[in-house]
């Protein structure tokens, strides 16, 4: 538990590194319908897959010193000696992020389904997608970090986008679903599945890797 | 067993298909790309082993 | 005990030996295999009804794409062997196949977006398995960067192996991706299940040439992994006289 | 006498280069060990495989308990952007009873809301001390702990670590300037047989 309160005090004081990502993220979408002229008709049917480009991309921003800072500075180390698996420490760090980064993002991309969509329950229905695929994205892009720790983020961008494009495809069909008003929750569940497995698997991997880079 | 699809040399490169297509420039791009690809890469292998023979001794 | 016979078997100097013994043979039946079936499959077989002669490509495009997933599923096994026995000849294979991997999907990827041309009018159709191919190669281009940016060769490898298997994940997905999308891309022509949907007289080519390409890539998997072999065991004593 | 630490035949090699080799020693409660060695030879490595966080390429290492590890780095593990208060709650070392004797002892009690990015590197390697000088844990692992103090507090660090030595702790650490607490030494250049 004191765990989390750590983690909740490094990020909060660190402005930069949680309200950074959701600056971004209010950008890319407000710039969004600059790009495409006034008429709605296809501003609607662009606005779903310019919500997932955007999350995918911030939450990659999010990520960028997740282990980097605590690595530099050595607190990795000590965390390392006092906790024996770093699993939990790994999952504890992702839940904060996500609850400082995540949570807000999905709220927003929620806020402008609404403004764009102008219909609520649209808005409503994409909302809970959104707080599960930015935790998913959280934690398969924090693994990529953690594989490129000390060589910069491109590297661990490059190796985890190919692992997150299967899941854009489940997103892909959820719009379809929704633009067709079928109901949606077969792949909610769905990702929730993913996520489950996520949380479970990953951690351990990501403390097995930062053991190994802390050698 | 050897019915020769094409009757000579000329029209196996060129590769008429029924519907009066060339198919032959594509079917011999490939041909060049797949093998050229396979040769440069057995004669990268090659030297870079002579190299770090050398190197060693 | 398995843990002895496998360090045993698979320590790199005896690999080395046996496997400079078997090269020849392997390369020169894999090359007559493929030249041979190549021939048979672009001059032999008749034409194919709806495609016409740009059918031929497949003796070229199947065995690659086949090879390219199969040779990821090689890493995945070697890499599984490493973490959990620490051989290091496997580590060494893993490293060996990745640039391997990458040159065939390549192949496939520039073979099938040229047999798109004159079957669907595009060189480039967004359809699941010419993406997932994409992915393959890009996933094959992530795995050799990231070993490269190790300059500890035992950090690089424990990398390499955690991210191809986590990577293998993407496999199974691609061969899903074919059904659910079920676009453009002609269902596989062979699939171990029911019966094959091109006609028999083409069929043997392209058995022929899977073989002989899946023995040529062999060949080069060998040389490359005699370079990574040497590459690490410079200043071991046997590496001197071998050489 | 307990024994905190066995080390036998202990190897530790990267990428082929041997650092050292055959390295066999124990360490009772209440004694200290002080490494040297030159540059590169493995000194922190040494270090490292003892306090559990790499393990050595051959040979082993039995603990008395596992987890009971104090270790000192070169990096001092702060948080820049956080204030001195905050840092010893990370460290938690805020709620220990004597934390104020240690804070005007080390002259740290007057800085406790500013930031230790505004801290010299001698005050935050001060801090950083600090959890040596409050843990409860019974090996204490030092990687060049003088580095960036000055003689005032190497005084304080020497008296401390003779303390903890009365109270039959184990202590193993490398320094470049001789600490004057009575130690075996290991001699890292030598082990490379």
């Amino acid at each position: 538990m004191k765990l989390i309160n750590f983690e909740f005090l490094k990020l909060r004081k660190k402005s930069r590194g949680w309200l950074g990502p959701i600056l971004v993220f209010i950008l890319i979408m407000t710039a969004f319908p600059l790009t495409v002229e006034i008429l709605n008709k296809n501003l609607e049917q662009a606005f779903f897959s310019i919500l997932w480009i955007a999350t995918l991309l911030v939450m990659m921003l999010a990520t960028e010193d997740i282990f980097l800072e605590d690595y530099n500075d050595g607190s990795l180390e000590q965390m390392a000696i006092k906790y024996d698996s770093l699993s939990g420490l790994v999952a504890t760090k992702i839940f904060v992020y996500w609850v400082l980064i995540g949570i807000p993002i999905s709220l927003i991309g929620a806020l402008y389904g609404f403004g764009i969509t102008r219909s609520s329950e649209s808005a409503l229905q994409i909302l809970p997608i959104l707080l599960i695929t930015t935790y998913i994205f959280l934690n398969v892009f924090s693994f990529g970090n953690a594989l490129s720790l000390t060589k910069g983020s491109i590297l661990g961008t490059l190796i985890t986008m190919p692992l997150v494009l299967p899941l854009l495809v489940v997103l892909g069909k959820v719009v379809i679903a929704i633009n067709l008003g079928i109901s949606f929750l077969g792949f909610l569940f769905l990702l929730l599945g993913i996520l489950s497995i996520i949380i479970l698997i990953l951690p351990m991997i990501i403390s097995f890797v930062i053991k190994a880079h802390l050698e | 067993m050897f019915n020769f699809a094409f009757d000579s040399i000329g029209e196996a490169f060129m590769m008429q298909s029924a519907n009066g297509q060339y198919h032959g420039i594509y079917v011999w791009s490939v041909v060049f790309i797949v093998l050229t690809s396979l040769l440069v890469t057995f004669f990268i292998y090659k030297r870079k082993i002579r190299n770090i023979g050398k190197k060693i001794k | 005990m398995i843990k002895k016979f496998i360090h045993q078997f698979a320590s790199p100097k005896t690999y080395l030996f046996q496997v400079d013994r078997a090269y020849p043979y392997i390369f020169y039946a894999s090359l007559f295999v493929y030249i041979g079936s190549l021939f048979w499959g672009l001059f032999l077989t008749s034409e194919d009804f709806v495609q016409g002669n740009s059918y031929r490509i497949i003796y070229l495009h199947v065995p690659a794409s086949f090879i390219s997933q199969s040779l990821y599923l090689a890493m995945a096994f070697a890499s599984a062997i490493f973490l959990i026995w620490k051989v290091k000849l496997s580590a060494y294979l893993v490293k060996s196949i990745a640039p391997i991997g990458a040159v065939t999907t390549f192949i496939a990827l520039v073979s099938g977006s040229i047999w798109g041309i004159p079957t669907w009018g595009t060189w480039w159709a967004w359809d699941a398995r010419i993406i997932s191919t994409l992915i393959l190669f890009i996933m094959y281009l992530g795995l050799i960067s990231l070993h490269d940016s190790f300059t500890d060769y035992e950090k690089a490898d424990k990398f390499l192996a955690i991210l191809v298997i986590v990577g293998s994940v993407n496999i199974p997905i691609i061969k899903m991706s074919v059904e659910w999308w079920s676009t453009l891309h002609q269902t596989a022509s062979i699939t171990v299940t029911e019966k094959p949907a091109i006609d028999a007289s083409m069929l043997y080519p392209l058995f022929g040439s899977i073989i002989g390409f899946s023995g040529i890539v062999f060949c080069l998997v060998i040389l490359s992994s005699k370079l990574q072999i040497l590459l690490r065991e410079k200043n071991k004593s046997w590496v001197k006289d071998y050489v | 006498m307990k024994k905190i630490l066995a080390a036998d035949n202990l190897c530790y090699s990267i990428n082929e280069t041997k650092l050292f080799q055959g390295l066999s020693f124990d360490l009772f409660e209440g004694k200290a060990i002080h490494v040297l060695g030159g540059n590169g030879s493995g000194k922190t490595s040494l270090l490292k495989i003892i306090s559990g966080l790499s393990k050595p390429t051959r040979g082993s290492i039995t603990k008395s308990n596992k987890k009971n590890v104090c270790f000192v780095g070169h990096k001092n593990a702060l948080k820049q952007y956080l204030t001195v208060e905050d840092n010893l709650s990370l460290l938690e070392v805020d709620k220990h009873n004597d934390i104020n004797a240690f804070l005007k002892k080390l002259e740290l009690s007057k800085l406790l809301d500013v930031m230790v990015a505004s801290l010299s590197y001698g005050q935050q390697k001060k801090l950083a001390l600090l959890r040596l000088f409050l843990n409860d844990s019974d090996l204490l692992v030092l990687d060049e702990p003088c580095v960036g103090l000055d003689r005032k507090s190497q005084d304080i660090l020497c008296s401390f670590l003779r303390e903890q030595k009365e109270e039959k702790k184990a202590l193993i650490f490398s320094s470049h300037i001789s600490l004057d607490v009575d130690s075996e030494y290991i001699n890292l250049d030598k082990a490379i047989s």
